[in-house]
């Protein structure tokens, strides 16, 4: 008989999980005889989440951010508190990036972040508050900032400045990544690597390029399994397998063939053309981890809102 | 104007022409064309425009890309899904219209304006709000959430939510076409049915029936493009599964998020084209009897 | 089938719409159910054919109660004023209705309703109208049809509301003539709902008049014109003079004219009206007799057949009304503005406290 | 006999009426409303008041939330107010003017009723955006429709379109020629006759119109979100924020200002409602 | 304001609703357009008011050519079967409407306007409407409405489309008699449409009567109803009784009776039919003079003041209808079945040739 499995993921894991998936369901049946049929839902990070939260009954998410991961704990109780620790590099298979997407033969002339608070220089990015890919996207420029000027406050600055050139905030990454690209809103679309990838190579060929920026962050999209509901459906073992699988080397190659950095350093090297060198920190680093980056930037009164408040009212 | 009238003198039997004389009821010539001309450019810009944008979209790749975007198993999953949905919803609505229009036109009780309102209702409520009050109530997190699922009962993210939220959005639909229509037609045709020795069921089955069988028709027609077409509410609690809990308006957002375009305009052509469709029957039936002059 | 009206009274909310109403309608007689807008005479017909239920007594058809019967069990043909035919259904489907709609059993053959359908058509002289729907009839066709439908199930009585209300003039006496000769054919208890003087003194066998919901007078038509129970009955049947009287002792007085009134032999001195109708007015051009009143000519008017005077008294407030073929006008020789006199040939006095309110208006 | 009240309720309404059903289909529709409406909104207002009247205020008079509502009403409104212009103007070529096509531009006006509103946004973002068919022409002179609020406005606009076309036009059919007649003999000039005899006979279906377009346009998502920039403080509707604070687990938040937007459109049905009685009392016979 | 209408012909479609017709309606008068339905008089009405445009032919008020005017000119008063009142506007707004539209110079000021109007619902009796909606008020108080609205634009024509077609039989006469008085008082040039041909009889200095958009005589009330030109008029203005007679130089015989009939001198020996109202047919209990009618009394019918008789002769297809009083029929002593003998007192010979096809049926 077949097993079912439900995969909850984020906006542009799409084409990756549709490939990654058959492979998978090959591998299963080959080892167990068993046929599995894996069902995918993508959507914004953290609506997905929510959905896992309210009763969507996934068995492994694969979300943007180990924020919203963890919120399936903080709220439902459905896994356990040490679930980053139960697969390699804290659970994220695959790394990325943020990039900066810029129209071909870079018109405005869009360097690194600096360029994105220039007054002539239209910003593309969507909603950091349901986002999960905006969220790095903010914290990679509030990050830059903070090592170029040193100081909370002048990074404050700047994300202030880089949000009031946004003229569309597209509620999830894939929404954003239309207005820029299919509607030719913007000049600079700050976006997941695998996305501008896509763009560069599939959506626009010789319309974009992209420019790498000086720094950026090292984005860790998580997956875990979810616990309570595999044990209720009695999938665990699949479900298990399936996240393990992403581990493979084939499953790996296939990552860094749909422009997500594989977390094994000797695939990445097969890779290693295909990704520029960027100077990384990451979130714990700099923003002491996910939940503190959440409550001071993204919640209700924290840093994202005032943000928004100050652009209104220079408006 | 002493031309004018010698002329008149001269031929007494000529024909009166038209220019000189305006009707009551009809505005000159020039402003019957320009208000046409505005009326019919702003249509223009908000009717057919829209529609061709999704017919050229549809069908720019040709009829064979169109095809395979309108059989893939995702979109047939999706054109299933949708339809039955429609399928359970309509009939329930049907009934729900029917007999709540039956009730208010036919008899007098007091809170009848107060029913009416609640009828409407759902009309200006929010998608998205009615969204939320089913994850509210059938979330796991909600208040009926432990209930369900220590039975087992998959209510949101399944098909029972996303018919639940699209009867509560399409709910008005049957009943407001019906109920003025039956308000109108009184009660005397039902009486003589009566007097002439039909039951209630016969007398509703061949005297009030066929009495606002268009009104009913033209309220399904509605009804069902409503609950095809409804988005907002259903988003919040499909919970996007592929192939299992997209119906089409979701499956149509999937495409134009996975950048497949055409593929998106192909489906929304069927959701078009079926909107068309059944507006035209509606159409031609009524023209077919206004000229058969059954109603006169 | 005779019917038996008992003590039905009728209510909407506080308004009294039948008001303890006792009628006996015999066995193959048509009544006219005749008063003002709003005297009940609907509310009544309604109760009886069951289609309204009354707040208490009885509707008994040929001595069989029939006040718990639900209207499609009760056989009354109902005819409505604005027709209610079915739309939908062509003429002969109208006319067929009451038979496809009974119970298998009962149901006669097709072909049998076929052929009663098309005898009803025939009856009703609309037999080529068969395949026609209603919309594209007349009004007078449309009510005949709407006859046809009733009498299909062969109604022990037939009901109809203002038949002829929503219909004009020259086609409504057309149809009261043709329904007086139909109902002689048929025979079948009919009653009436009219608020038309004319149309219940021709058509009916009885007439019942009501106001306020009570039956004010029954009885043949005849009996109601010339024996009008009081002042209501007397003006709503037709045009009425009222003159200014005193009775004393049996003998009414206006001007110099006695008018014997046996009815009042034990008043004193009172004031009282004394109705006339315009027709019942002799006009003289002298006053040879000496006992006339004493009038002036204020306009004629000469309508087909018949003239009117009207004409000035001092014992009315009002101008007098007098009707009299044209024959017997030009006899008279009178002009406007000459004198006249006046002799009742017929009148009915009623002392003062018995007026009712006058006939509306409008 | 101890059944005595709820059995004599139920005879008397039967006995002022021969037709029958009404207990059935009374009581059928109320249960089907109730499980369907109103234990589902009174589950939402009951939801709502679970949280303090402070932290219900905090939430329904954020800056933010006080700006999408600015948009939200100010965008239905426009939308609504071109609706009663424009659906004023259609169901008057439609009904009284003959021209090539008008059965099918009659049908067509269903058109935004039927089309799911995700197309309709994916659509009119399509024609409007700056590189949009339509849109381009307006770049050209630095216009920007997508986007911005005005694309909002013409989101709202396409999805209430019909509503004041629909309610408009029986009533302009069944008026009588005659009233426009009478008011030129006594000799009104035809701008006069419209303004004096002729729109006020069209007032009660217009308000109607008006209302259900603003109504409809104010609980609008699916269009909008697609055409709409979603800029807090600029562009961003109120059911959008709904969203956004439910992804964001603030259920209550979410609760507290579709309580607001539900409190609003029980209010217009109310003045629905209310002026339809009103002028049915008053003027109808 | 005399009214002319010159050779006016409309058409709709193919079908001819008015054809050629040429009237002079002199100054201050009342004229009835009377005729059955579709016969044009509502289309020649509109025409008059501007309403409509004729294909060919002029009108002319008063001398002046109005062929060309807008509606809004010509300074007509139109009442309409339907009232056609404003709903939204109370009975005052609605007398006003037409002064208040005047252009600013011409428009009285608000007090002028307010005088005028309760002045003119004085005039018809309805100063305490004023501040009603037209819903609240009935029939017959709408169309007086109706008629002080036109009226208060002092209309140099008062056009009135069956004014009150749509009120019930009652009402209809009495509104019928206030419209003759108020016709007295104002004497504006006025011309209503009807089909009830003692309505025109009785309120109009004028008659014409129109049959398929043809005028088929015009004159007083008693020119047209005592002397019909055709036989369409003699059926038209009430109801009418056929016998067949011979006519030969100048005779006409119908059984044994000879009526002269100079008109038809030159006749040889040719069929005709001799038309008698029921009215002008003397019924006697026996044949005294030798020259009367043989016939059966078939039935007797008492409509309030006078009695219909129906008799059966060899010279008439139909039953045979006299009327008389009651009065001269308690004379007569006739009883069903019984032998009774007819003499006209006055009839119209038409030559068989002549005869207009029947009056429609219903
Ligand atoms: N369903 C009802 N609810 C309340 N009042 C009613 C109802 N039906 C009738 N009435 C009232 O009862 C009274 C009698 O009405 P009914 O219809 O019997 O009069 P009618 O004699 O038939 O008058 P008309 O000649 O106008 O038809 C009226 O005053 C009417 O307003
Ligand atoms: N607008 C129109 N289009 C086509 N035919 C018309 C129109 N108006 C009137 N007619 C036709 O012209 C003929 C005369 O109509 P008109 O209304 O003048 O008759 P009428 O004498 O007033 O009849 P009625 O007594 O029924 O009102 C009718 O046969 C009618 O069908
Ligand atoms: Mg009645
Ligand atoms: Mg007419
Ligand atoms: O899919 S996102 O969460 O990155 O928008």
């Amino acid at each position: 008989q077949t097993v079912n499995l439900l995969n909850v993921s984020y906006d542009p894991t799409r084409e990756l999980y549709r490939e990654y998936n058959e492979w998978f369901a090959q591998q299963w049946r080959d080892e167990h005889g068993q046929s599995v049929n894996i069902r995918q839902s993508h959507g914004g990070s953290g609506s997905q989440a929510r959905s896992v939260i309210d009763g969507l009954d996934a068995d492994v998410v694969t979300l943007a951010l180990a924020y919203d991961v963890d919120a399936l704990r903080q709220r439902a109780d459905l896994i356990p508190a040490d679930w980053q620790e139960r697969l390699p590099g804290n659970s994220s298979p695959y790394t990325s990036t943020i990039v900066l997407l810029v129209r071909a033969g870079n018109p405005k002339n869009i360097q690194d972040w600096d360029d994105l608070v220039r007054d002539d220089v239209q910003v593309i990015t969507p909603n950091p508050k349901t986002s999960g890919g905006a969220r790095w996207n903010y914290l990679a420029a509030w990050g830059y900032a903070l090592e170029e000027y040193g100081s909370e406050e002048a990074a404050f600055e700047f994300v202030e400045k880089v949000f009031a050139n946004v003229p569309v905030l597209d509620p999830a990454a894939r929404g954003a990544t239309n207005t820029f690209v299919q509607r030719g809103i913007g000049d600079v679309f700050i976006s997941w690597e695998n996305e501008a990838f896509l763009a560069v190579e599939q959506l626009g060929r010789g319309q974009f390029e992209i420019v790498v920026p000086s720094v950026s962050i090292l984005a860790e999209p998580p997956v875990t399994v979810v616990d309570a509901n595999v044990d209720r459906k009695g999938t665990r073992a699949v479900a298990e397998a399936y996240l393990e699988g992403l581990y493979t080397d084939d499953a790996q190659r296939l990552a860094g063939k749909h422009f997500y950095r594989p977390s094994n350093p000797d695939i990445a090297a097969e890779f290693s053309d295909q990704f520029p060198d960027v100077n990384f920190f990451g979130i714990d680093d700099v923003f002491g981890g996910w939940d503190k980056a959440q409550n001071d930037h993204f919640n209700d009164g924290g840093h994202f809102d005032t943000i928004l408040e100050n652009i209104a009212r220079n408006r | 104007m002493s031309e004018l009238n010698t002329s008149a003198q001269a031929t007494p039997v000529q024909l009166n022409r038209a220019a000189e004389w305006q009707r009551a009821t009809e505005e000159p010539e020039w402003v019957r064309r320009s208000l046409i001309g505005i009326a019919l450019a702003f249509l223009s810009a908000f009717l057919i425009l829209p529609l061709l944008v999704v017919l050229v979209g549809a069908f720019e790749q040709g009829l064979g890309v169109w095809y395979a975007a309108v059989t893939e198993p995702d979109a047939r999953s999706a054109i299933r899904l949708t339809l039955l949905v429609v399928a359970i919803v309509v009939p329930i609505n049907v009934v729900f219209g029917v007999t709540v229009a039956w009730a208010v036109a036919k008899f007098e009780f007091h809170g009848k304006p107060f029913l009416i309102s609640l009828i409407d209702m759902p009309f200006a409520i929010s998608p998205v709000v009615v969204g939320l009050i089913f994850v509210i109530l059938f979330g796991s997190q909600g208040w009926l959430g432990n209930w369900l699922s220590a039975h087992d009962l998959q209510i949101i993210f399944a098909v029972p939510g996303i018919v639940v939220v699209i009867a509560f959005g399409t709910m008005p639909f049957i009943a407001r076409e019906l109920i003025p229509l039956m308000q109108e037609q009184g009660k005397q045709e039902e009486e003589a049915s009566l007097t002439l020795g039909a039951s209630g069921l016969k007398t509703f089955w061949y005297v009030t029936l066929p009495n606002v069988k268009w009104g009913l028709i033209y309220g399904i027609i509605l009804c069902n493009a409503r609950a095809m077409g409804e988005f907002g509410a259903v988003a919040i609690v499909s919970g996007r599964i592929r192939g299992e809990t997209n119906t089409m308006p979701l499956h149509i957002e999937v495409l134009y998020n996975e950048y497949m375009f055409t593929a998106a305009f192909a489906v929304s052509s069927i959701l078009t084209g079926l909107a068309l469709v059944t507006i035209a029957i509606k159409s031609t039936v009524e023209w077919l009897e206004q000229r058969t002059g059954v109603t006169a | 089938m005779s019917i038996r009206v008992d003590r039905i009274n009728k209510r909407f909310n506080d308004f009294i719409a039948v008001d303890n109403v006792s009628l006996d309608l015999p066995e193959g007689q048509l009544t006219a159910l005749l008063g003002p807008s709003g005297s009940g005479k609907t509310t009544l017909l309604r109760i009886i054919a069951g289609l309204e239920q009354a707040d208490s007594g009885h509707i008994e058809f040929h001595g069989q109660d029939q006040t718990h019967e639900h209207v499609s069990d009760r056989g009354v043909g109902f005819v409505f004023q604005h027709y209610a035919l079915f739309k939908h259904m062509t003429v002969f489907e109208n006319v067929a209705y009451g038979l496809t709609v009974k119970p298998r059993r009962e149901r006669p053959s097709k072909e049998a309703i076929r052929k009663k359908v098309m005898n009803l058509l025939e009856l009703v002289q609309l037999d080529w109208t068969a395949h026609r729907y209603p919309a594209q009839l007349s009004g007078g066709q449309r009510q005949r049809i709407a006859l046809a439908r009733a009498l299909a199930v062969e109604p022990k009585v037939l009901l109809l509301d203002e038949p002829f209300g929503a219909l004009d003039a020259k086609v409504r006496a057309e149809l009261r003539r043709w329904l007086r000769r139909l109902h002689d054919e048929i025979h079948v208890t009919s009653v009436f709902v009219t608020h038309d003087q004319e149309e219940a003194l021709e058509v009916s066998d009885r007439v019942v008049v009501m106001n306020n919901g009570r039956v004010e007078q029954e009885g043949t038509p005849e009996e109601v014109y010339d024996h009008p129970a009081n002042p209501f009955v007397y003006r709503f049947l037709g045009n009425v003079n009222l003159f200014h009287a005193r009775v004393h002792e049996g003998t009414a007085t206006i001007g110099d004219l006695s008018v014997p009134v046996p009815e009042h032999h034990d008043s004193q001195e009172q004031d009282a009206l004394a109705y006339i109708r315009p027709h019942e007015i002799e006009v003289l051009a002298s006053n040879e007799s000496g006992d006339a009143i004493h009038a002036i000519v204020k306009s004629i008017l000469v309508i087909g057949p018949s003239v009117r005077l009207e004409l000035q008294t001092e014992h009315s407030k009002e101008l007098i009304q007098a009707e009299m073929s044209k024959h017997q006008f030009r006899g008279l020789g009178l002009l406007q503005g000459d004198e006249a006199w006046l002799r009742p040939m017929q009148s009915k006095v009623f002392l003062q406290e018995d007026e009712a309110p006058a006939v509306s208006g409008s | 006999m101890t059944t005595l009240a709820p059995s004599s309720f139920l005879r008397s309404s039967r006995s002022r009426n021969v037709i029958p059903g009404f207990g059935i289909t009374m009581g059928f529709s109320l249960l089907y409303i109730t499980f369907l409406f109103l234990i589902p909104v009174g589950g939402l207002l009951l939801f709502t008041m679970t949280q303090s009247w402070d932290q219900f205020w905090r939430a329904i008079s954020h800056p933010q939330v006080v700006a999408s509502y600015r948009l939200s009403f100010g965008a239905s409104l426009i939308g609504a107010t071109i609706n009663l212009v424009f659906g004023l103007l259609v169901s008057w070529v439609l009904v009284r003017y003959q021209f090539p096509f008008k059965r099918l531009v009659d049908a067509l006006i269903d058109l935004p009723f039927a089309l799911p509103t995700a197309v309709a946004g994916i659509a009119l973002v399509t024609l409007y955006a700056s590189t949009g068919w339509v849109g381009q022409y307006f770049h050209v002179y630095g216009i920007r429709i997508a986007y911005t609020q005005i694309g909002v406005v013409i989101a709202l606009t396409y999805i209430g379109l019909p509503f004041v076309v629909r309610t408009v036009q029986p009533v302009l059919e069944d008026l009588e020629s005659e009233l426009e007649e009478a008011s030129a003999a006594l000799g009104a000039s035809r701008l006069t006759t419209i303004r004096r005899v002729i729109l006020p006979a069209l007032m009660p279906a217009l308000l109607t119109g008006y209302a259900l377009a603003f109504a409809r346009a104010l609980g609008e998502y699916g269009s909008v979100v697609f055409i709409s920039g979603n800029l807090p403080y600029l562009t961003e509707i109120t059911p959008l924020l709904i969203v956004a604070k439910a992804e964001q687990y603030d259920y209550q938040g979410a609760a507290a200002i579709g309580t607001v937007m539900l409190l609003a459109a029980f209010v217009m049905l109310l003045v629905i409602n209310g002026l339809q009685w009103w002028s049915t009392r008053r003027f109808s016979h």
